[in-house]
């Protein structure tokens, strides 16, 4: 990949810096301060394409989890002098702030479609991130339903596919890591956990992890957290 | 053209083509044939409404201006097709939209105030004539709302 | 079912039903925005002469990297060796061959699909109705009955685009003219310079007195055009067998494998992509079907 | 060993042990054994080598979204019946390369395989997955164009198949006339009774197969006692299936308000359509690698429940659940009948127990039907 493609900013691998524009940029991370906002907004004019990988800047990531608490709270008990600490109350996915052409899902990405997808920039055809249900690929690996088999609540029916389905090759549940596929129904998978022994209050935690403020997951959450408050 | 009767000539158009002689003799009595050059203004929006045409031969175009960005052709009406209902249709009172011949056109040209008063005395014509314009109407709504579906569009991509 | 439709012609030219045959672009031709015509030559002489189309066939076309598109045949069938597509740019693979010159490689494979049933129409007259691209697939038959003129009654073309500029083949239109065809165009938006009709396709229907009892229907254009063609054609007492429709699906084997092309009991690559409105009547205002 | 060779359609009575010497006779022809074998809680379809790698004393148990397995207090081999996987994983794999490409001077060429296929032997098949393989053929190689992955690894498979004598809790073959019994289809065909199989030849191979395993003539007893456990089999079917009438019943319901009631719960995850045995719906994919210099199609399981499947130009066709629900069924229960003139249902059930929340087709099409609740 090295030659047919210039790295012109990334820190962390190259301490060079090439000024803009870039053809494409890759952007992690959510946005949860002002300054924030101004960067992603730069960024946004000076590329041609930008492409959010990620939990985190696709959907706000774990640290969304603060959307619903009090900040303020957080900061007053965590940091010594919060008086310091700058940030917006809620951590939001960039696409909320500029436009964005495409997203790699994932905590982590597979570094798979994030080859697939520089390579299909380069050659110009569409990159093949699927937008199904991870179960799609648990039954072409041939791994057994953790759901069905052994009663373990899973979001893999909710959840798009592109990880390879390593949680359930492992006796694991998905976690949601790739966040909510194209046409999810997390009101009847969160009724299947609650009917298979879960409690309201365990449904709505496990939407809420790292893609909890994506649409799909975010409403699911909150709703079985309000079913799970008795009246 | 050999010569043919006004009745002829508005039998032979698709609209009239089921009405009864009588009936026919009637519409033809308060009808008469006109013709336009190319590009000629036969009628323009805002203007009394006193005609209807049914075309015999030739295009005209039905134009609306936009101010700002000048003249849209919205419909065509070739041979067989009626323009200029709404004189037929008096709620207005105003010409809708303007009309121009965009080649030589034959037409037969149709008094709407003797239309109506036709109708009105003679029911059998009058729901004959208002269930073929209700056609006319229904087709060109029709039409109108295929053109606003913008069917070539080209969608979104593989 | 039907049995009067064209059968598929199946044992596709090109040998392997999924692997492509590299032809050779030996000429490109812009028709419109966005819309070209390649003729292919293949690469493989023995492919190419044992190579033959019926109008309404389409191949599907390979880029290496990119993928596969099915893309009709709008070309002479008379002449299986000037193989022509037009191709009008709406995703990856056409993008794609958008960029190729003439001498750049595609892969081939076909032809797919049933065909326009011309042997059927004989003696009656025709009426060509195209939107759009819709056109190139019908072009086939134009081409066919200009060779055939006689075996065909009165034949009237009705073809129209959104803008002038998007008329799919105006040069011909004199050609197929002068071999006594009716070639009436309109288009949905016009400006100061257009001098011809305005209006959507179907509404052409209006000047027509087609005789029921010795008429055939083609049509091909975007679906919701096509379905009124179908009410005007169907409101003039042509018979719903004698209307026949091309419609679009997405493909990605063409041989029937991979199910995508269903409509109802019918497999568009294998079945299709030509049926008569009889055949698909209980479905085709199904929404989301 | 027998001298003489069992006649085709005739029944013998082999030994439980003695099913090893059969497993040892396919090995040395040289077929990968594919058969039952518990793994992840299941029984699953893999590879085997011995008869003690088969789920002797297993059993499952089945329910709409559940899949249990225990021990059964015999030693019975094939005391269980349908699992999550199904033949068509190896006769129509979930993801195989069709053909490579490489760039050339002069455009590019195109490599296809020449590896032979293998050469399975299908160990355990139940009567519903004989027809679902009958119906895979009138796809993959009855008709005008054939498919010729499948086509070379259908020939060369053997087919050992096995009658159910205990219907699980999801299965209806009954009410699709597919089983409990194998008609045809087979090589071999056991019945599992208590001490030995019976054994029906269904092909010469089944026969030349034999002829390296200790066998006699079955007898009255024997005979008798397999009619009467295949008798019992039917009366135990978990659920039943009305076929009345069916492609009409759906044609003229397509705007059932039904659909939407399944829509409402069904998650369009996929599962029914990869644990049908009949599903035969695929997508292509390219690959390459970074600069386009070598390229390759391959095909992977595909299903009518993801939205890309439906993509035309600009859009897809059926974005929602109910759209994708009901094109699901009405395929399977419909059209498949005018593609292929047979139904793409063979009662395994399969599709009731892996759905993540159970949706039951023989309920949803007794509530379109209007009989409400089987």
């Amino acid at each position: 990949m090295a030659d047919a493609v210039e790295i012109a900013y990334f820190v962390e691998a190259r301490r060079q810096v090439l000024p803009g524009p870039y053809d494409v940029t890759l952007v992690e991370g959510s946005i949860t301060t002002e300054e924030e906002i101004e960067r992603i907004k730069e960024v946004r004019r000076q590329s041609g394409l930008l492409v959010t990988i990620g939990a985190c800047a696709t959907s706000g990531g774990i640290q969304a989890l603060r959307n619903w608490a009090d900040v303020g709270e957080f900061t007053r008990t965590v940091y010594a002098s919060p008086e310091y600490i700058h940030t917006l109350d809620r951590s939001r996915p960039v696409s909320d702030f500029v436009p964005v052409d495409f997203e790699l899902r994932g905590c982590p990405i597979s570094k798979q479609q994030l080859v697939d997808l520089v390579t299909s920039l380069l050659i110009g055809r569409k990159p093949s991130v699927p937008e199904h249900a991870v179960c799609n690929e648990c039954k072409r690996h041939g791994t057994v339903c953790v759901m069905v088999a052994q009663g373990i609540p899973c979001l893999g029916p909710a959840t798009q596919a592109g990880c390879g389905a390593i949680c359930p090759a492992y006796n694991r549940g998905c976690y949601g890591c790739f966040g909510p596929m194209e046409l999810p129904n997390p009101a009847a998978l969160g009724a299947r956990f609650i009917a298979m022994g879960q409690t309201a209050r365990d449904v709505s935690r496990a939407f809420r992890s790292f893609n909890g403020y994506s649409a799909a997951f975010r409403a699911a959450s909150e709703q079985f957290e309000k079913d799970a408050i008795p009246r | 053209m050999e010569p043919r009767s006004l009745a002829e000539v508005l039998r032979s158009a698709q609209l009239f083509w089921g009405l009864e002689p009588q009936h026919l003799e009637k519409l033809a009595a308060i009808a008469s044939e006109v013709t336009w050059t190319e590009g000629q203004v036969i009628f323009r929006e805002g203007e009394a409404d006193d005609r209807l045409y049914l075309v015999v031969e030739g295009l005209v175009a039905l134009e609306m201006y936009i101010p700002n960005r000048g003249r849209a052709t919205i419909l065509t009406a070739g041979p067989h097709e009626v323009f200029g209902w709404s004189a037929a249709v008096p709620v207005v009172g105003k010409k809708t939209a303007s009309a121009r011949s965009l080649q030589r056109t034959r037409a037969i040209a149709i008094d709407a105030g003797a239309l109506c008063a036709a109708c009105e005395q003679d029911h059998h014509l009058g729901y004959y004539v208002y269930r073929t314009l209700a056609d006319v109407i229904a087709s060109r709504l029709t039409a109108t709302r295929l053109q606003l579906l913008d069917v070539y569009a080209v969608g979104k991509g593989e | 079912m039907n049995s009067t439709l064209a059968k598929g012609h199946w044992s596709p030219a090109t040998g392997h039903p999924m692997v492509p045959q590299p032809a050779v672009i030996t000429h490109v031709q812009p028709e419109a925005h966005g819309v070209m015509t390649y003729t292919l030559g293949f690469r493989d002489p023995a492919v190419g002469e044992a190579y033959r189309f019926h109008p309404g066939q389409f191949n599907m076309l390979y880029l290496p990297g990119i993928g596969e598109a099915a893309i009709s045949i709008s070309s002479d069938p008379a002449e299986p060796a000037a193989l022509r597509h037009t191709v009008r740019i709406a995703g990856n693979v056409t993008q794609a061959i958008s960029r190729m010159e003439a001498g750049g490689v595609i892969g081939v494979r076909g032809p797919y699909g049933n065909s326009w049933p011309v042997d059927r129409a004989v003696g009656n007259d025709l009426i060509i109705v195209a939107g759009g691209i819709g056109l190139a697939p019908l072009r086939p038959v134009i081409y066919h009955v200009l060779r055939h003129r006689a075996d065909y009654g009165k034949v009237t073309i009705l073809n129209g685009a959104r803008l002038p500029a998007d008329l799919l083949y105006p040069q011909e239109y004199d050609d197929w003219r002068s071999h006594d065809i009716e070639v009436v165009v309109t288009v949905d938006r016009a400006d100061e310079t257009w001098k011809g009709r305005v209006g959507v396709v179907p509404i052409l229907f209006y000047a027509l007195r087609p005789d029921p009892k010795r008429t055939t229907v083609f049509t091909c254009g975007p679906e919701i055009m096509m379905h009124f063609v179908v009410y005007e054609a169907l409101a003039r007492r042509v018979p719903k067998d004698r209307i026949y429709l091309s419609l679009e699906r997405n493909m990605k084997c063409a041989v029937a494998f991979c199910g995508r092309c269903q409509y109802g009991p019918t497999f568009l690559c294998k079945d299709g992509p030509v049926l008569s409105y009889d055949r698909i009547e209980p479905f085709f205002t199904v929404e989301e079907f | 060993m027998t001298e003489q060779t069992p006649l085709l359609g005739g029944q013998v009575v082999i030994s439980k042990p003695a099913l090893q010497q059969l497993f040892d006779a396919l090995r040395t022809a040289g077929y990968s054994l594919i058969g039952p074998t518990v793994r992840e809680d299941a029984i699953v379809y893999d590879e085997i080598a011995q008869l003690t790698d088969i789920p002797i004393g297993w059993a499952d148990e089945q329910a709409p979204g559940t899949y249990r397995l225990r021990r059964r207090d015999d030693q019975a081999h094939f005391g269980f019946v349908v699992g999550p996987h199904s033949w068509k994983r190896y006769l129509s794999p979930p993801s195989l390369r069709l053909f490579a490409t490489r760039r050339t001077g002069d455009g590019f060429s195109v490599e296809t395989s020449n590896d032979p296929p293998p050469r399975y032997a299908f160990i355990g098949v139940r009567a519903c997955d004989l027809v679902a393989i009958a119906v895979q053929d009138r796809v993959f190689v009855e008709g005008p164009v054939q498919e010729p992955h499948y086509k070379a690894r259908r020939e060369r498979a053997f087919v050992l198949a096995v009658n159910c004598t205990e219907p699980g809790g999801t299965c209806f073959c009954a009410s699709m006339r597919t089983g409990p019994r194998c008609s045809s289809g087979f090589d071999l065909a056991l019945t599992e009774l208590d001490d030995a199989f019976l054994c029906e030849v269904g092909s010469a191979l089944g026969a030349q197969m034999l002829s390296a395993v200790e066998w006699r003539p079955a007898g009255a007893f024997e005979l008798s006692r397999a009619r009467q456990a295949m008798a019992d089999a039917l009366t135990r079917m978990g659920r039943g299936l009305n076929t009345h009438n069916l492609p009409e019943l759906l044609y003229d319901n397509l705007e059932h308000p039904h659909w939407a009631n399944v829509a409402e719960r069904c998650l369009s995850c996929a599962n029914c359509t990869m644990v049908c045995p009949t599903c035969f719906c695929s997508d292509v994919q390219e690959t390459s690698d970074l600069v386009g210099e070598t390229a390759a199609r391959v095909r992977v399981w595909d299903s009518c429940f993801n939205r890309e499947f439906s993509y035309v130009f600009g859009g897809h066709l059926r974005p929602n659940t109910r759209a994708r629900y009901r094109q699901w069924l009405t395929h399977k229960l419909a059209s498949w009948t005018d593609q292929y003139g047979v139904l793409g249902c063979v009662g395994c059930g399969r599709c009731i127990t892996w759905c993540p929340v159970g949706i039951d087709l023989t309920q949803e099409l007794a509530a379109i039907r209007g009989e409400g609740q089987l």
